[in-house]
C-alpha cells in the first residue's frame, strides 16, 4: 500500500497561516492504515492547529472531515461544498488524493498535509518498509521473491555489492542486504543456479523513467454511450 | 572576465557573436571532429559540442571539446542533466575546466525515449536551472551543492538555452529570467523561423530588462529540403515553422540554395533585433555550409583577441 | 430521547456540608436541564435512605442518576441494586466523588472547593445526558473442563485444588511419567493451539501422534522451566555437568558420585541469556543443605554473581554456611573458567576474599533455569504474552498473582520463573482454585461497557486486532472489524488507537469524554 | 479573579489512577484545587485528541494518570497511554508549544503521596509557561 508520513506540524501551520478558513480532509484508505491521515489524525491535527492558533492569537476557522478514498472523484464530490466553502484545503491523503482534489477544483487551493513516501509493507504495528518502487516490470520470480530494485540501495541486478558486511547494507547497517536475503531464499528454494546467470541491463522504459504512466484497460473503460451526463448525443 | 573565453570576449567587446554546432560522431573515431574543426576554424567564435543529442549515444562532449581544441578552435560543451547526477555533473565541470574548456551550456536534456537507448533509466537529479545555479555557485564561491568548498574553483562561462516557441508561451520569458537569476551569461535560442513570434518574445525580454543581463544568441537552422522544413514543422516538439517557409522551400528549384538564402535572410533580420547579441547556427549534419552562410551574412572576419 | 435525571447529594455523614454549600448545589442541580429530582441525603452508604430515593425515582419516572458522594466502590452496589428495581439502568448511575476529589483535599479553600464541586456537578449532568442504557448478557460454558498444562508439582496441586469446585480437571503431561492427581491425566499430551475466550476455549492438543480438540472453561499453565535446555560453554566443557533438577533427583535416589560438588549460577556466566532472578537460589540452597546433611564429607561450593535468596530462604543460606557449604562470589569481568586441557579444575576469582581458587571438580550443578521452549507454543496457543526472557508473563497483580492477562488462563510454578517445589505447589494450588472457581460458574457474563465498531468507518487496518490484549477485535466476514464481546474487557485501548475512529466504547465515547472535560474547564477555577 | 488560576485536566484510569487520587485525599493530603479529573476505564482509552481538545477548551496543562506499566489492570493499557501522550508531546513540540504541558504519570493505588506530587508538578508547569496564548498568571 501507499505509505505516507505527516509533514511536521510547523510546516503545515506555516502553509495554512495566511488563510482564514481551512478544511482538513483525511482518507480512509492507505493513509488511514499507515496511521498518517485517517480520521484520528485529522481530528488531532485540527485540534493541535487550534491550540497553536490560540497561542498565537490567530483567528482561523479549521474543520476536518474524512472521505473513503480521496484519489477518486466520486468520494471527493460528496464533500464538495465543504471544500469550496474554505479558503484552502489541507489534504491528509497521499499526494494522489491531494492532486485529485486539486484537479477537480483547479481554482481552489489544495495543500499537502502528508509526505507520500513509498509502496510499503506494514511489517508490524508502526513499522512500514519499502519493498517495491513500481518499476513496471517485475522480476522477483528470478530473485527468490525479493525485489532488489527496491530493497537494494543501488538497485543492483546481479548480486550483492562489495560493501555488504555481516549481511547488512553498507548504506544502513540496520537494513538487511537485499542480496543476502535473495541468496538465502534461493538456497532455500534450491534455485541457486539462478545466481550464476547474468541479468542484462534492465529496461526502465516501463518505470517512471519512461515518462508518466497511464494504464488503461479497454474492456473496463466505459464507452461514451455508457457514460452519464456528457455522453455522445 | 569570468572565464576569459573567446566567446566571452566577443560579447564583452560588444560585437555580434557567431557560434555554430558540431555534432560529435556516433563512433570512437575523432576524425569527423578534427575535419569539422579545421574546416570551420575562423568562421565562428565558438563551437557547440552536443551532449548525446536527442539521447543518441555519441562521443562525449568533453572529449570532443578537447579534440577540437587541438585544432585551435574554441568549444562550448553542452552538459545535460539526463545522464548524470550532481556528483557527475560537478565532477565533469571540474574536469572540463581542467582540460581548458571555458564555455559550458547547461541543458536539462532530451528524454531518452527519443533516442536509441529507450530502456535507459534517466537521472534528472537537476534540471537546467538548478544546474546553472549549482555551477554558478561552484565558479563564484567554489562551493558544491552539498556545501563543501573547493580550493580552485572552475573558471567557466555559463550558457543556457531557451525556446520562445514552446508552450505555455507566457512562461518563456520567465524561464529566461530564472536562468539569468541562476547565473547564465549567455543564452542560445531554439531555431527561429517565426520571426514575429520571436520578436514578441524579445519584446517581453527587453521589457524585463533581461537583454541587458544576458547575451542572447538567436538560433538558426539552414534547411536542405522542403522535407526538412515539414519534418521540423510537424515532428519536432516546440518548434514552429510557418507555412510560408515550408511553401518557399517546396516551390524552390534549388532547395539547398533556397535554404541557405533563407538562413542568411534570417540572420540579416536578427542582427536588427534589439537585444540579440549574436547568432547560433545549427547546421545539423550539414556543418560544411556554415562558412558560406557566415560569409554571406556579412559576419566575416571574426574578431581576434590577444590572448 | 429525553433524559430524566435524579441528582443525589450525599452529605457523607456531614463531612460535605462542613465545607460546601449544599443549598447552592441543590439549586444548581434543580435549575439544570433534564433534572427532575434533587435529593440531599445524610449517608448514602448506610442504605437507610435508599427506599426514599427509589420511591421518588419511581414517581418521577427517573431513568438516570447523578450521585455526588464518595468513591464509587463504596456507594454503588446497593444503590445500583435499588435503582435496578425501579428500572434505572446500572450504567446510567453516575457517581461523582465529591468527597475525595473536593471536600478532603481542598479543605482550606472553601470558595474554590465550592466552584469545583459545582463544575463537577454540571459536567456529570452533561455526561449523564449522553449516556446510553447498556445490557449485559451471559453465555453458558460448553464444558466444565479445567485444562492443566503440565503434570509436575504445580500442575498436580492445581488439579487437586480445582477438583474441589466440582469441575473436570484434565492434566496434559508431555512425558510419560506418572502423575498423581484427580480427574483425567493425559500422558504424552501437549497443548499446540487454540481459540476462544475465558469460559469457552477450544484447544488443540497433541496426544502421542494424534491431534485432538479439547474444550476448556479455564486453563492452568503449569509447564515448568526449561531444565532440559541447559546450554553454555561451561556445561559443555565439564563432563558430568547437570542441571539442579537432575542432581536433585540423583540425590534422592542415592546416585550421586563422590567428589566435590559445585553449584553454580549459570553455565553461561559471561552471557546475557539469563537474568539473575532466573536462578533457582532457594532450591540450590535446599539441595546443598540436603547434600551436606547426607554426605557431610563432601566438599560443597556455591558459586554466584549475585544471590537472591528471598524471604525465609535467608535462613537456609545461614544454615548452609553453618553446615560448611562454601560460598564464592565472582564478578562478570572475571568469570570462572575450566582449563580445556584439564576439565576437572575450575578456576575462579573470589570477589570477597580476593584470591584465585582452584577447585577440583567432581560434579558441577547449574542453578539457572532457562525458560522452557514450550512456553512459546503454549503462549501462542492461548494467545497470551510472554516476558522478554521467554517465560509466561503474569497479568496485573490486581487480577491475582497467578493470573495471566487473559481471563480464564492462570499460570503457576516455574513457567513464570524458577522457584522451589514448595512455592510451585502453593502457586499451583492458587491457580487451581481460581481456575476451578472460574469454571464452576458455568456461564460467562459480558457486555455493558464494551467496544463497538462502526463498520462503515472501518479500514480493516488490523490496528485494533494487534493492540487488544484480549483478542476481542477480529476481522469478520464482512472484512471489517468486529468485537468479540465475550472477550472484551472494556478498556478502550482499541478505541483510542483506531486510526479511522471506527470504534467507540459504550459510555466512554469521545463525545462523552470530551463533553466532560469541556464542561469541567468551563467553570470557575 | 478566577481566571488567574491554573487550569489542569487529568485523565485518570478508574483503577490505580483514580485510586491513587482517592487514597491521597483519604490520607489527608491537600493539593491545588485547580485540577479537574476525567475518569476513563484505562489510559489506553485516552486519545491524543482528548488531550489536545482539553488544551483547546482552556486547559493550561493536561496529565494522564494510569497504573504502573508493569501492573496495569488491562495489561498493556498504560503503555498505550504513555505512547498517546508521547505523540501529543511530539505534536506540540512541532508546533513550538511547550510539550511539558502534557504529561503521563503512573501510580500505584497504595501510594498516597504520588497524586499530590503530580498536581504540584503540573501547577509548576503552568506557573512556568502561563496560559496558552495569554499573559502569565
Amino acid at each position: 500500500m501507499i505509505v505516507a508520513k505527516r509533514k511536521p506540524l510547523n510546516e503545515i501551520a506555516e502553509m495554512l497561516a495566511p488563510y482564514k478558513k481551512v478544511t482538513v480532509i483525511g482518507c480512509r484508505s492507505c493513509v488511514a492504515i499507515c496511521l498518517a491521515g485517517g480520521e484520528k489524525e485529522v481530528k488531532m491535527l485540527v485540534s493541535a492547529l487550534k491550540v497553536k492558533n490560540k497561542r498565537d492569537g490567530r483567528k482561523q476557522h479549521i474543520e476536518g472531515t474524512v472521505v473513503e478514498r480521496q484519489c477518486e472523484k466520486e468520494w471527493v464530490q460528496e464533500i464538495e461544498a465543504q471544500i469550496l466553502d474554505s479558503d484552502v484545503t489541507l489534504s491528509m491523503a497521499c499526494s494522489l488524493g491531494a492532486q485529485t482534489i486539486g484537479d477537480m477544483y483547479p481554482k481552489h487551493l489544495t495543500f499537502p498535509g502528508l509526505n507520500t513516501g513509498m509502496f510499503g509493507v506494514p511489517e508490524e504495528q508502526g513499522v512500514w518498509s519499502e519493498k517495491c518502487v513500481g518499476c513496471g516490470n517485475c522480476i522477483i520470480h528470478t530473485t527468490g521473491g525479493i525485489c532488489p530494485i527496491a530493497r537494494c540501495a543501488k538497485s543492483m541486478l546481479n548480486g550483492p555489492c562489495g560493501g555488504s558486511a555481516n549481511r547488512k547494507c553498507e548504506v544502513n547497517l540496520e537494513v538487511d542486504c537485499a542480496w543476502a536475503a535473495i541468496y538465502d531464499r534461493l538456497k532455500l528454494q534450491n534455485r541457486l543456479d539462478l545466481i550464476e546467470s547474468v541479468t542484462p541491463a534492465k529496461d526502465w522504459s516501463t518505470s517512471h523513467s519512461g515518462g508518466r504512466r497511464v494504464f488503461e484497460r479497454e474492456d473496463a473503460k466505459l464507452t461514451p454511450h455508457q457514460k452519464k451526463g456528457k455522453g455522445v448525443t | 572576465m569570468k572565464a576569459g573565453s573567446n566567446l566571452e570576449k566577443v560579447f564583452e567587446s560588444g560585437q555580434f557573436a557567431v557560434t555554430a554546432e558540431i555534432g560529435p560522431p556516433q563512433s570512437a573515431n575523432p576524425e569527423p571532429l578534427t575535419h569539422h574543426a579545421k574546416m570551420l576554424k575562423g568562421y565562428a567564435d565558438a563551437f557547440n559540442l552536443t551532449d548525446n543529442q536527442t539521447a543518441v549515444v555519441r562521443l562525449s562532449s568533453i572529449a570532443s571539446a578537447v579534440i577540437i581544441m587541438r585544432e585551435g578552435v574554441e568549444p562550448v560543451i553542452q552538459m545535460t542533466c539526463r545522464d548524470r547526477n550532481r556528483i557527475a555533473l560537478q565532477s565533469d565541470l571540474l574536469g572540463a575546466a581542467a582540460l581548458g574548456v571555458k564555455n559550458v551550456l547547461c541543458l536539462t536534456g532530451d528524454h531518452q525515449t527519443f533516442g536509441n537507448e529507450k530502456g535507459a533509466k534517466n537521472v534528472f537529479d537537476f534540471d537546467s536551472i538548478v544546474e546553472l545555479q549549482v555551477f554558478d555557485q561552484l565558479r563564484t564561491q567554489g562551493k558544491q551543492v552539498g556545501g563543501e568548498v573547493l580550493k580552485d574553483p572552475p573558471k567557466t562561462y555559463l550558457g543556457c538555452a531557451e525556446n520562445p516557441f514552446a508552450t505555455p508561451y507566457e512562461y518563456r520569458a520567465s524561464r529566461l529570467a530564472k536562468k539569468v537569476a541562476a547565473g547564465a551569461d549567455f543564452c542560445q535560442t531554439q531555431a527561429i523561423f517565426d520571426m514575429d513570434m520571436f520578436e514578441k518574445w524579445m519584446d517581453e525580454v527587453r521589457a524585463r530588462g533581461l537583454d541587458k543581463k544576458i547575451h542572447i544568441l538567436a538560433g538558426v537552422i539552414p534547411m536542405k529540403s522542403a522535407g526538412a522544413a515539414r519534418y521540423m514543422k510537424n515532428k519536432v516538439p516546440g518548434m514552429i515553422v510557418p507555412d510560408h517557409i515550408v511553401d518557399r522551400m517546396k516551390s524552390a528549384k534549388d532547395a539547398k540554395g533556397e535554404g541557405i538564402k533563407l538562413c542568411v535572410e534570417q540572420i540579416e533580420h536578427l542582427k536588427t533585433v534589439k537585444g540579440v547579441h549574436g547568432v547560433h547556427i545549427m547546421a545539423v549534419a550539414w556543418e560544411d555550409i556554415v562558412p558560406r552562410i557566415v560569409e554571406m551574412a556579412g559576419l566575416l572576419p571574426r574578431p581576434k583577441f590577444e590572448s | 430521547m429525553n433524559a430524566k435525571i435524579q441528582v443525589l447529594l450525599c452529605k457523607c455523614c456531614s463531612e460535605v456540608p462542613e465545607l460546601l454549600n449544599i443549598a447552592k448545589l441543590e439549586k444548581l442541580a434543580s435549575e439544570s436541564g433534564n433534572v427532575l429530582s434533587v435529593m440531599t441525603l445524610d449517608a448514602l452508604c448506610d442504605g437507610k435512605e435508599l427506599a426514599m430515593v427509589v420511591a421518588e425515582a419511581r414517581i418521577k419516572e427517573i431513568d438516570r442518576a447523578v450521585v455526588l458522594a464518595c468513591q464509587k466502590k463504596d456507594v454503588s452496589p446497593a444503590l445500583i441494586k435499588a435503582y435496578k428495581r425501579v428500572g434505572v439502568n446500572e450504567h446510567l448511575v453516575q457517581i461523582v466523588n465529591i468527597r475525595e476529589e473536593v471536600v478532603l483535599p481542598h479543605a482550606a479553600e472553601q470558595e474554590r472547593a465550592q466552584a469545583k464541586a459545582q463544575t463537577m456537578l454540571l459536567s456529570a449532568l452533561a455526561r449523564s445526558r449522553l449516556l446510553q442504557p447498556l445490557e449485559r448478557s451471559s453465555e453458558d460454558m460448553k464444558t466444565r473442563n479445567v485444562v492443566i498444562v503440565g503434570g509436575g508439582v504445580a500442575g498436580q496441586a492445581a488439579a487437586k485444588e480445582a477438583a474441589k469446585y466440582g469441575v473436570h480437571t484434565i492434566i496434559l503431561e508431555k512425558t510419560g511419567k506418572s502423575v498423581t492427581a484427580p480427574g483425567v491425566v493425559m500422558p504424552h499430551a501437549t497443548l499446540i493451539g487454540g481459540k476462544g475466550y475465558g469460559g469457552n476455549f477450544e484447544l488443540k492438543i497433541r496426544v502421542g501422534e494424534s491431534l485432538e480438540d479439547l474444550g476448556a472453561a479455564s486453563v492452568v499453565i503449569a509447564s515448568g522451566g526449561g531444565w532440559s535446555t541447559l546450554k553454555g560453554a561451561l556445561a559443555k566443557a565439564v563432563r558430568g555437568a547437570m542441571p539442579l533438577y537432575e542432581f536433585h533427583q540423583k540425590l534422592h535416589a542415592e546416585q550421586t558420585s563422590a567428589g566435590t560438588v559445585v553449584f553454580m549460577d549459570t553455565p553461561d556466566p559471561a552471557g546475557k541469556t539469563l537474568k539473575v532472578q532466573d536462578y533457582a537460589w532457594d532450591e540450590t540452597l535446599e539441595t546443598a543443605i540436603e547434600l551436606k546433611r547426607k554426605h557431610p564429607e563432601t566438599a560443597v561450593y556455591v558459586i554466584f554473581q549475585e544471590m537472591r535468596a528471598s524471604g525465609l530462604s535467608e535462613l537456609a543460606y545461614k544454615e548452609a554456611a553453618e553446615l560448611g557449604v562454601k560460598f564464592v562470589r565472582y564478578d562478570r569481568s572475571a568469570t570462572p573458567k575450566v582449563d580445556p586441557k584439564d576439565p576437572t579444575t575450575l578456576s575462579v576469582k573470589d570477589l570477597t576474599q580476593g584470591d584465585e581458587l582452584k577447585i577440583r571438580l567432581g560434579t558441577m550443578v547449574f542453578a539457572s533455569i532457562p525458560a522452557s521452549p514450550d512456553n512459546q507454543i503454549i503462549a501462542e496457543a492461548l494467545r497470551i504474552p510472554m516476558s522478554v526472557d521467554g517465560a509466561i508473563r503474569r497479568g496485573s497483580i490486581q487480577r491475582g498473582p497467578v493470573s495471566t492477562p487473559k481471563p480464564g488462563v492462570f499460570v503457576c510454578g516455574s513457567a513464570l520463573f524458577p522457584k522451589s517445589r514448595e512455592v510451585a505447589a502453593a502457586e499451583g494450588q492458587a491457580a487451581g482454585k481460581l481456575a476451578g472457581e472460574f469454571a464452576a460458574r458455568g456461564s460467562i457474563e459480558f457486555g455493558g461497557i464494551v467496544a463497538q465498531v462502526t463498520q462503515e468507518k472501518c479500514s480493516a487496518c488490523l490496528t485494533c486486532v494487534r493492540t487488544c490484549p484480549y483478542e476481542a477485535p477480529f476481522i469478520g466476514t464482512a472484512s471489517k472489524a468486529e468485537i468479540r464481546v465475550q472477550a472484551c474487557q472494556g478498556c478502550g485501548m482499541c478505541v483510542g488507537i483506531c486510526p479511522s475512529k471506527a470504534i467507540e466504547l459504550h459510555n466512554y465515547t469521545d463525545d462523552q469524554i470530551m463533553t466532560e472535560s469541556k464542561t469541567l474547564l468551563g467553570g470557575d477555577f | 479573579m478566577p481566571d488567574t488560576r491554573p487550569k489542569i485536566v487529568g485523565f485518570c484510569c478508574e483503577r490505580h489512577g483514580m485510586d491513587a487520587a482517592v487514597l491521597a485525599a483519604r490520607s489527608g493530603k491537600q493539593f491545588e484545587a485547580s485540577v479537574r479529573l476525567v475518569q476513563v476505564p484505562c489510559t489506553g482509552r485516552v486519545d491524543g485528541m482528548h488531550i489536545l481538545r482539553a488544551l483547546e477548551d482552556g486547559a493550561d496543562a493536561v496529565f494522564v494518570l494510569g497504573c504502573l506499566e508493569k501492573n496495569c489492570y488491562y495489561d498493556t493499557g498504560s503503555i498505550e497511554g504513555r505512547k498517546r501522550v508521547g505523540y501529543v508531546k511530539q505534536m506540540l513540540s512541532e508546533l513550538g508549544l511547550e510539550k511539558e504541558r502534557v504529561e503521563m504519570f503512573n501510580a500505584a493505588s497504595s501510594n498516597s503521596w504520588v497524586f499530590p506530587e503530580i498536581v504540584a508538578k503540573m501547577v509548576e508547569v503552568v506557573k512556568k509557561f502561563g496560559p496558552i496564548g495569554g499573559e502569565k498568571r
